[in-house]
């Protein structure tokens, strides 16, 4: 079993730009022995992607890597030549990308690009290629396969593509599968069968599986040792169990130190007060999708009640599709009710009292706008306060942590992290009493969310704002929030503090809460028990 | 409507369609062409769209399919065509032809008398859309006396008659229940005349072939082809390749034509000429000196050198081409000196801004012109800029035809000239009685001696007596002038070498009427 | 690629305030009038009395080049503004509105726009008198269609965007909206049209005018100056022609230039540095 | 998909109406009537009864109204009338003219594909290589270039100068002679135009290029030139595809210039002869012919489009459901 799959040697790559060089991957060496699943974790930024890139030396013009660095195999990949190359990248090793809609050719059908894939390297008929195609369909637990091969990229599901990239990572019957950050994008329930599919690969085939992700809690769930990077250099390399008890590198601690915070459920719940700012009782909202002859109607919303009480961080946690964006958008006004109503009694105008940070904070800034213009626009609306602007925005900045001298950037300019915090100072600004959150965590690296979840904590303490938090990810809103509510297919289906969630007997809210990534490796095994429940689950959805 | 293959193999598959389908039209034009032993092929400037002597004039092509009454000779005289001879009454008023017998429409009919007169009738009534009806305005009636004989009267006598009846003679038979303005005819000719309809093609390159039945002089020619090239370095190109074998140049190439290896060509003289017409609604123009003087001002001999390459002529008088000329030269020599003296003697004075002043009104007016028409615009901007030092402020305006009203214009640039009769372009452009709406005086010109004479020249029957008054008519002309004449345009034929038979007659507007005597062409 | 790009700019800028000095100072630059015929003296070749020899009637051709890029340029613009003001309307109209409103426009701009513009210029052509304000309302009338549906996507386009409704969500009228995102959105579109409109009413007036419908043939313009040339070039008299396309080509070439480099100035500042898509 | 095609069809039967409607109002609002440029300087001749006169044999003294619906009859009964200026009925003409205008169009399309296919490739794929500033900068050049004047440009040089090529008309004196003649019309119509169509496929084809899926598609050992011609070039040529249908209207604008100057017998010739000759019924008859080929071309190019993009089948199948 010690046998070297993958070996990386002092690889280095620099960019040359007119600026002159950059280095962005500084001497990063690691091992990937055979049969084992080996992490690569860090922030955006660290290298990890560049890394994968460089080991199929398929690195983007002007990117020069270092020479005789990789080895698959102990053969050296830059040696190779063309022939051997597109041996060694199409049929030895697989890939899995973070991007389940970019890595598709959105003009051919699935089954094309198993065609593709297949002819490539072999000598197949169509039919043949059909058959295999669709039992690699079936082996990652695609229901209807024949109907998946027909289908077009864009008519398939976020879960369903990223199931698809497996079958073809795995179609050649790879030695290696590098897999990119793979499960970013998903709900937290096709994440986990994602990992399980991964692991029962690596577990039947004896293969090994490069594993880049920025979520020690996949870390957790899945690998054998892990690789730690920070602006393109490892920090730390170390078996799993090891990395979580005794980290060695000040990074690696802060890592954990982010993610305890993050699945940390806190300490205190219950309502603070009880006096409403916002009662919505049942509210429904329903679209009509045409398609083709039928009418489909989608109850986005479905007599759902709940309120806000003042003070209140109250999460609001679901799958994609559960309807939460659409109750946002009422609670806002964008969008109007259909039946029921939505009240609001908070003290200030209901324009004023209720701000919103998007989930792309990024589409919601007007891209010729600067920061200061950005943060400041409200007040312009708010005659009364207009003295002073300049005052005001930098006090809202330096309130969510970000120093004045960005006031003069543009949007583009800002890290994720930063954007979230502009778009949080904007709501600030006006000095709302109900904050609603719509999964402000999406693509933000664990640092971040961490920050920016303390930081919510920190202002619904000292301004005494209520949030309404929007996530699909359980744990931030388990670790942030008073009181959850739970929904699935427009509906609410449970209401609970947060300790209490935990203890649910609601079944989907078990169900979710079952495929949160374990918080230490240890834990895997008891995982187990509840394999038979997600394949039941898998079958539901 | 979901297809998973081919789709290069499409777009492969059209292209290529589309290019065999240009290949099979190559292989389509090859097969048309046709060499006959004894084709002349016209390059014709205008597109010819209806074959029907009636609907317009000059048309070459209709006297090559239809044959008139009368016919033009060498000398611009009227011989007999169609008819074999006439009687004129003394009073000028009644013309009897007799028709020949020989003559047969293409389908065997005879051409009778009642030809005649429908097509005489055809071209007066009201419902045909025809711009020539004006010509046969002072036709009273026709009668059909015999088979072989018919009767016209006029209103007033009209000298030029007989030059007008070279119109060509429709087939009644087949066409008295048409509505003439649209039928089929009109591209499916069928005629009296020495050529015959053979091929009327999609561009509409009309060929021609000899028409056996013809009563005259048997064509040596086999076939004429009468092919639109528009534009005239195109045609010149083509004379040049020997493609065609004659066509009508411009002045303007005459720089770079080179004559000699395929073909010779003919500057042949025609009536045809330019002038500024002085609208007399505008009090401006009332005193003759003014107009001598504008008369003075323009320099007419470097027009013809710089603008026409020195094909044409000065132009001193309406008659120039015809037998009654009595030139007046002296009062068209360019003399800016005397030019100004006569101006003030009208009492013009210059004013600050050097433009002529005198009791308060300036000297300026606009000069129209058909857009069109580039030597007219060309000439009416010359005009200006001749003028201008005199202190005349002529402000040119290019205008479409649509746009022209002539006698709201303060002057205009015209074309005027017949080869024919004096009387033909004189009567009705300066007699006073032909002021009016439709008629041809239209810048309502009224000299009472010019009124006398012209109508005393109709009807005398000497021609020595004619001239004298013709000459007179002239002299008044110089003297009061309603015009400022400016140049006789030449007709420039480029001609195969092979070509045999192009005569040096005097020719009409736009050098019409080349193919008068088209029976003696030949090629060799 | 950077230090080529500014000397292209340089060039193009120069060449415009040029060619702005040269027509707008045009008695300074040549000692002919733009209407003096010279009789004595038609068609000659290039020599030094004449840069750019003579024409038919023995006109400089070089002053009428001269003279005649006043007015090509004025109606250029001119004829944009037109272009601009009845397209941006429209198409902002069509776009703001919505529903049924929107579609008959939009049914109406997909008609005028399937008709070939030249037919449609003539049509208007005939409806107007010869002359410098007429050819400059033509080729305006006729030219707003494509502003027209450009301005109304991106209004639609905006409408749906989110940081607009985050707009509203601090308290914006929808007003406020229009004025403070929308039309500032547009106008970078707005903007390059215009510029790309110069082009086109240039080259729309000198195609009109060689076909003989455009300006009055004394008062020289680019595009009259080359109407009936043909013969002249076919017979080998090439610098009466040659000199006014040239001219013509030359400031429509720097015109688009400059239009391409607005293009890039106004994108998004992210995209600054990218490639226009047309 | 029916639906969407009937939806489709019923929208350019709409604009076509509509668009008859814009024309005929527009042209009876001009003034002079045709019996001016039916006759030109032989107008002179003429006097006002007689002008009027023959405005009332063409049926003009009628309200527009009357007018319209009598020619809209006539129309749906294929009866399009007679020309003024001839009297030969315009089916007949019209129908002479689409030949040579469909060789015309057919065959500088074929140079437009050609060259712009290879070029914008190219380009597309080296992008600020020294041939991607050489074709940016020709491309610029065509736009610029007013298409008369390259067109007589072409004419000196190949006609006067060399002498090789003829100015006019179509030949007939066999393939070699058509072809000959078909070379200049052909071109100067093709790349008045061809630098859009350049421009475009570049930048599409460099921003596919910087795709993921490309970037996939190697890492899964395709080869080069399969990735280039079955993955880029599709994907590109959405775009390039649906301006070839917007720019249909500015081809048959272009091939109005370019059958006058070179004398071809065709449509764009015919329209603009009756155009300044106030020839109602033709060029009813063109504009409205031009409008359908428009209409109808650029439906079909939508249809292509979503026939090569499953994307697009969706969008286009949703607003056709709306």
């Amino acid at each position: 079993m010690n046998e070297q799959v993958l070996t990386v040697k002092h690889l280095s790559v620099q960019l040359e730009t007119n600026q002159g060089k950059k280095q962005l991957l500084k001497d990063v060496s690691f091992n990937v022995p055979r049969g084992e699943i080996v992490a690569i974790i860090g922030e955006s930024g660290s290298g990890k992607s560049m890394t994968a890139k460089a080991i199929l030396d398929l690195l983007p013009r002007g990117f020069t890597p270092s020479s005789s660095s990789v080895y698959f195999l102990n053969k050296d990949v830059s040696a190779m030549d063309k022939r051997q190359k597109r041996l060694y990248r199409g049929t030895q090793i697989g890939f899995v990308f973070q991007d389940t809609y970019g890595t598709f050719d959105p003009m051919q059908t699935i089954g094309q690009h198993f065609h593709e894939l297949f002819s490539a390297h072999m000598k197949i008929s169509k039919q043949r290629a059909k058959e295999k195609t669709v039992q690699l369909l079936e082996r990652v637990q695609l229901t209807e396969p024949e109907r998946v091969y027909d289908s077009f990229p864009h008519e398939l599901s976020g879960g369903m593509r990223q199931r698809v990239q497996l079958a073809l990572a795995l179609a050649l019957n790879p030695v290696l599968l590098i897999a990119d950050e793979p499960t970013t994008a998903l709900d937290l329930r096709i994440q986990a069968d994602i990992l399980q599919l991964i692991k029962d690969w690596c577990k039947n085939t004896g293969g090994s599986v490069l594993f880049i992700t920025h979520d020690l809690g996949v870390v957790a769930e899945i690998a054998d040792s892990v690789v730690v990077m920070k602006e393109g250099a490892v920090v730390e390399v170390a078996p799993v169990d090891q990395l979580f008890d005794q980290p060695v590198h000040e990074h690696t601690k802060q890592l954990l130190h982010y993610y305890k915070e993050l699945t940390e459920t806190p300490k205190q719940t219950g309502l603070f007060d009880i006096e409403p700012l916002v009662t919505v009782n049942h509210a429904k909202k329903t679209y009509i999708k045409k398609k083709w002859f039928q009418k489909q109607m989608i109850k986005a919303v479905d007599d759902v009640s709940f309120c806000i009480c003042k003070k209140e961080i109250v999460g609001l946690i679901g799958e994609s599709g559960s309807g939460k964006s659409t109750l946002s958008r009422l609670l806002l006004q964008l969008e109007n009710v259909e039946q029921g109503a939505i009240a609001w009694k908070g003290s200030l105008p209901f324009r004023k009292g209720i701000q919103w940070v998007h989930q792309d904070p990024l589409a919601s800034f007007d891209p010729r706008w600067n920061v200061e213009k950005i943060v400041g626009e409200g007040l312009d609306y708010w005659k009364e306060k207009k003295e002073n602007k300049h005052q005001q925005v930098k006090e809202v900045l330096q309130k969510v942590g970000l120093s004045e001298n960005i006031l003069s950037y543009y949007p583009h300019e800002l890290s994720g992290g930063m954007r979230q915090r502009v778009a949080l100072a904007r709501a600030l600004l006006l000095e709302p009493e109900l904050l609603i959150l719509d999964e402000p965590f999406a693509s933000l690296d664990m640092s971040s969310q961490a920050n920016i979840l303390s930081l919510l904590k920190q202002i619904n303490q000292t301004e005494k704002t209520a949030i309404l938090f929007i996530s699909h990810d359980i744990r931030a809103a388990l670790a942030l929030c008073h009181r959850i509510l739970v929904m699935e297919k427009g509906r609410k289906i449970e209401e609970a503090g947060a300790k209490e969630l935990s203890d649910s007997v609601n079944f989907y809210t078990r169900r979710l809460l079952s495929s949160m990534p374990v918080t230490h490796p240890g834990r895997r095994l008891q995982k187990q028990t509840t394999e038979g429940e997600r394949e039941y689950a898998h079958q539901n959805g | 409507m979901r297809i998973k293959m081919g789709k290069t193999m499409l777009i492969t598959s059209v292209i290529t369609s589309m290019v065999l389908i240009a290949g099979c039209k190559g292989e389509e034009a090859s097969s048309t062409s046709s060499a006959a032993a004894k084709q002349l092929v016209y390059g014709t400037e205008m597109e010819i769209e209806q074959v029907n002597p009636v609907l317009d004039e000059n048309q070459e092509i209709d006297s090559l399919i239809f044959r008139g009454l009368t016919k033009p000779t060498e000398t611009n005289d009227i011989a007999p065509d169609l008819a074999k001879g006439w009687e004129i009454s003394p009073d000028h008023l009644v013309y009897t032809f007799t028709l020949r017998d020989d003559a047969k429409w293409e389908d065997g009919k005879p051409v009778t008398a009642e030809d005649v007169k429908f097509t005489l009738d055809k071209v007066r009534d009201p419902g045909t859309n025809t711009p020539i009806a004006g010509d046969f305005s002072e036709i009273k009636s026709v009668e059909v006396l015999k088979e072989n004989e018919v009767q016209v009267t006029l209103s007033n006598p009209f000298p030029p008659l007989l030059d007008k009846l070279k119109i060509g003679i429709l087939p009644k038979h087949l066409l008295q229940n048409e509505d003439i303005n649209k039928t089929d005819f009109n591209q499916h000719p069928i005629g009296n005349g020495p050529f015959k309809l053979k091929e009327w093609d999609n561009d509409h390159t009309i060929t021609l072939v000899r028409n056996d039945k013809y009563y005259g002089l048997k064509p040596k020619l086999e076939e004429v082809v009468f092919k639109h090239v528009p534009d005239p370095n195109t045609r010149a190109l083509q004379l040049k390749t020997g493609e065609i074998d004659l066509a009508l140049l411009e002045p303007n190439q005459m720089k770079s034509v080179k004559e000699g290896e395929g073909f010779t060509v003919h500057t042949i003289s025609t009536a045809d000429y330019r002038a500024v017409m002085y609208n007399f609604r505008n009090p401006l123009f009332k005193d003759a000196k003014v107009r001598q003087a504008m008369n003075f001002a323009i320099d007419r001999e470097a027009i013809v050198k710089g603008m026409l390459s020195g094909k044409g002529e000065a132009a001193y008088g309406p008659l120039q081409k015809s037998w009654a000329n009595s030139p007046q030269k002296q009062m068209y020599a360019y003399d800016p000196k005397k030019a100004k003296e006569l101006l003030k003697e009208a009492g013009w004075k210059k004013g600050s801004d050097g433009i002529l002043v005198k009791d308060g009104k300036r000297f300026e007016f606009e000069l129209v012109s058909p857009i069109t028409d580039p030597i007219r615009t060309a000439l009416g901007n010359v005009v200006a800029e001749q003028l201008k030092p005199l202190g005349i402020s002529v402000t040119p305006k290019p205008l479409d035809w649509n746009a022209i009203k002539i006698d709201q214009a303060d002057a205009f640039v015209i074309g005027w000239g017949s080869e024919f009769d004096p009387d033909d372009h004189t009567y009705r452009v300066f007699h006073s009685s032909q002021i009016g709406d439709g008629l041809y005086n239209m810048g309502a010109y009224r000299n009472d001696e010019v009124d006398q004479v012209l109508t005393e020249a109709r009807i005398a029957d000497d021609q020595e007596k004619r001239k004298v008054l013709y000459g007179q008519f002239q002299k008044e002309l110089a003297a009061d002038p309603p015009f400022n004449f400016l140049v006789y345009l030449d007709a420039l034929y480029g001609v195969n070498k092979k070509v045999s038979g192009v005569s040096d007659r005097t020719l009409g507007h736009h050098g019409f009427g080349i193919l008068w005597n088209i029976e003696e062409w030949d090629k060799q | 690629m950077r230090r080529k790009q500014k000397w292209l700019v340089n060039g193009i800028i120069g060449y415009l305030l040029l060619l702005l000095v040269f027509t707008g100072l045009a008695p300074f630059f040549t000692p002919y009038e733009p209407g003096a015929v010279g009789l004595s003296a038609v068609l000659q070749p290039p020599s030094a009395a004449h840069l750019f020899g003579t024409d038919e009637l023995g006109r400089d051709v070089f002053t009428r080049l001269l003279y005649g890029g006043r007015v090509s340029l004025a109606v250029g613009t001119a004829a944009m503004l037109i272009s601009v003001v009845i397209g941006a309307g429209y198409g902002a109209i069509s776009g703001f509105v919505g529903g049924m409103i929107d579609r008959v426009m939009m049914r109406v701009l997909d008609a005028l726009i399937s008709i070939p513009s030249i037919l449609l210029m003539i049509g208007l052509q005939i409806f107007l008198p010869h002359s410098l304000t007429a050819v400059v309302l033509i080729i305006g009338m006729t030219s707003w269609m494509p502003i027209a549906r450009l301005v109304r996507t991106e209004t639609l386009s905006l409408k749906g965007e989110v940081f607009v409704q985050a707009s509203a969500v601090v308290g914006a009228s929808s007003r406020q909206l229009l004025t403070r995102h929308l039309l500032p959105q547009c106008l970078p579109t707005i903007t390059v049209m215009s510029v790309s409109g110069i082009s086109h009413a240039i080259l729309s007036e000198a195609t009109l005018s060689f076909l003989g419908l455009g300006i009055p043939p004394h008062e020289p313009s680019w595009g009259n100056m080359l109407m009936g040339v043909q013969n002249y070039v076919l017979s080998g008299i090439w610098w009466i022609a040659v000199f006014p396309g040239l001219f013509i080509t030359l400031t429509v070439l720097a015109v688009t230039f400059l239009g391409d480099m607005l293009q890039d100035r106004f994108a998004l500042p992210q995209f600054r540095k990218g490639e226009r898509l047309l | 998909m029916i639906k969407f095609i009937a939806s489709r069809l019923a929208e350019a039967v709409i604009v076509l109406f509509i668009g008859s409607i814009l024309c005929f109002a527009f042209i009876r609002m001009l003034p002079g009537d045709p019996a001016t440029a039916m006759y030109g300087d032989q107008l002179l001749k003429m006097s006002q009864a007689d002008q009027m006169r023959i405005v009332e044999n063409l049926g003009l003294n009628e309200p527009l109204y009357t007018q319209y619906a009598k020619w809209l009859i006539n129309v749906l009964h294929g009866e399009w009338g007679h020309s003024y200026t001839t009297g030969e009925e315009v089916k007949v003409m019209v129908t002479r003219a689409i030949e040579p205008t469909v060789v015309l169009m057919l065959s500088s399309t074929v140079i437009i594909l050609l060259l712009s296919l290879f070029f914008g490739m190219v380009t597309g794929l080296r992008r600020y290589s020294i041939l991607d500033h050489a074709v940016t900068i020709a491309s610029f050049l065509f736009m610029s270039l007013p298409s008369f004047w390259f067109a007589l440009m072409l004419m000196l040089f190949f006609s006067v100068y060399l002498g090789v090529l003829p100015t006019a008309g179509i030949g007939k004196e066999g393939a070699g002679d058509w072809l000959k003649h078909l070379i200049m019309p052909s071109l100067v119509l093709a790349l008045a135009h061809i630098g859009y169509y350049i421009r475009i496929l570049r930048n599409h084809i460099a921003i596919i290029k910087e795709k993921e899926f490309v970037w996939a598609l190697q890492a899964r050992g395709v080869s080069q030139r399969k990735i280039l011609f079955k993955h880029l070039l599709p994907n590109a040529s959405i775009p390039f595809l649906s301006f070839i249908g917007m720019s249909l209207s500015l081809t048959l604008a272009g091939s109005v210039v370019v059958e006058t100057l070179f004398s071809w017998p065709g449509l764009g010739r015919l329209s603009l002869k009756s155009a300044l000759a106030h020839d109602y019924p033709v060029i009813m008859a063109t504009i409205l012919l031009c409008m359908s080929v428009v209409i109808i071309g650029s439906f079909l190019i939508d249809l292509l489009c979503a026939w090569i993009d499953p994307r697009l089948r969706n969008q286009l199948m949703k607003e056709a459901d709306k």
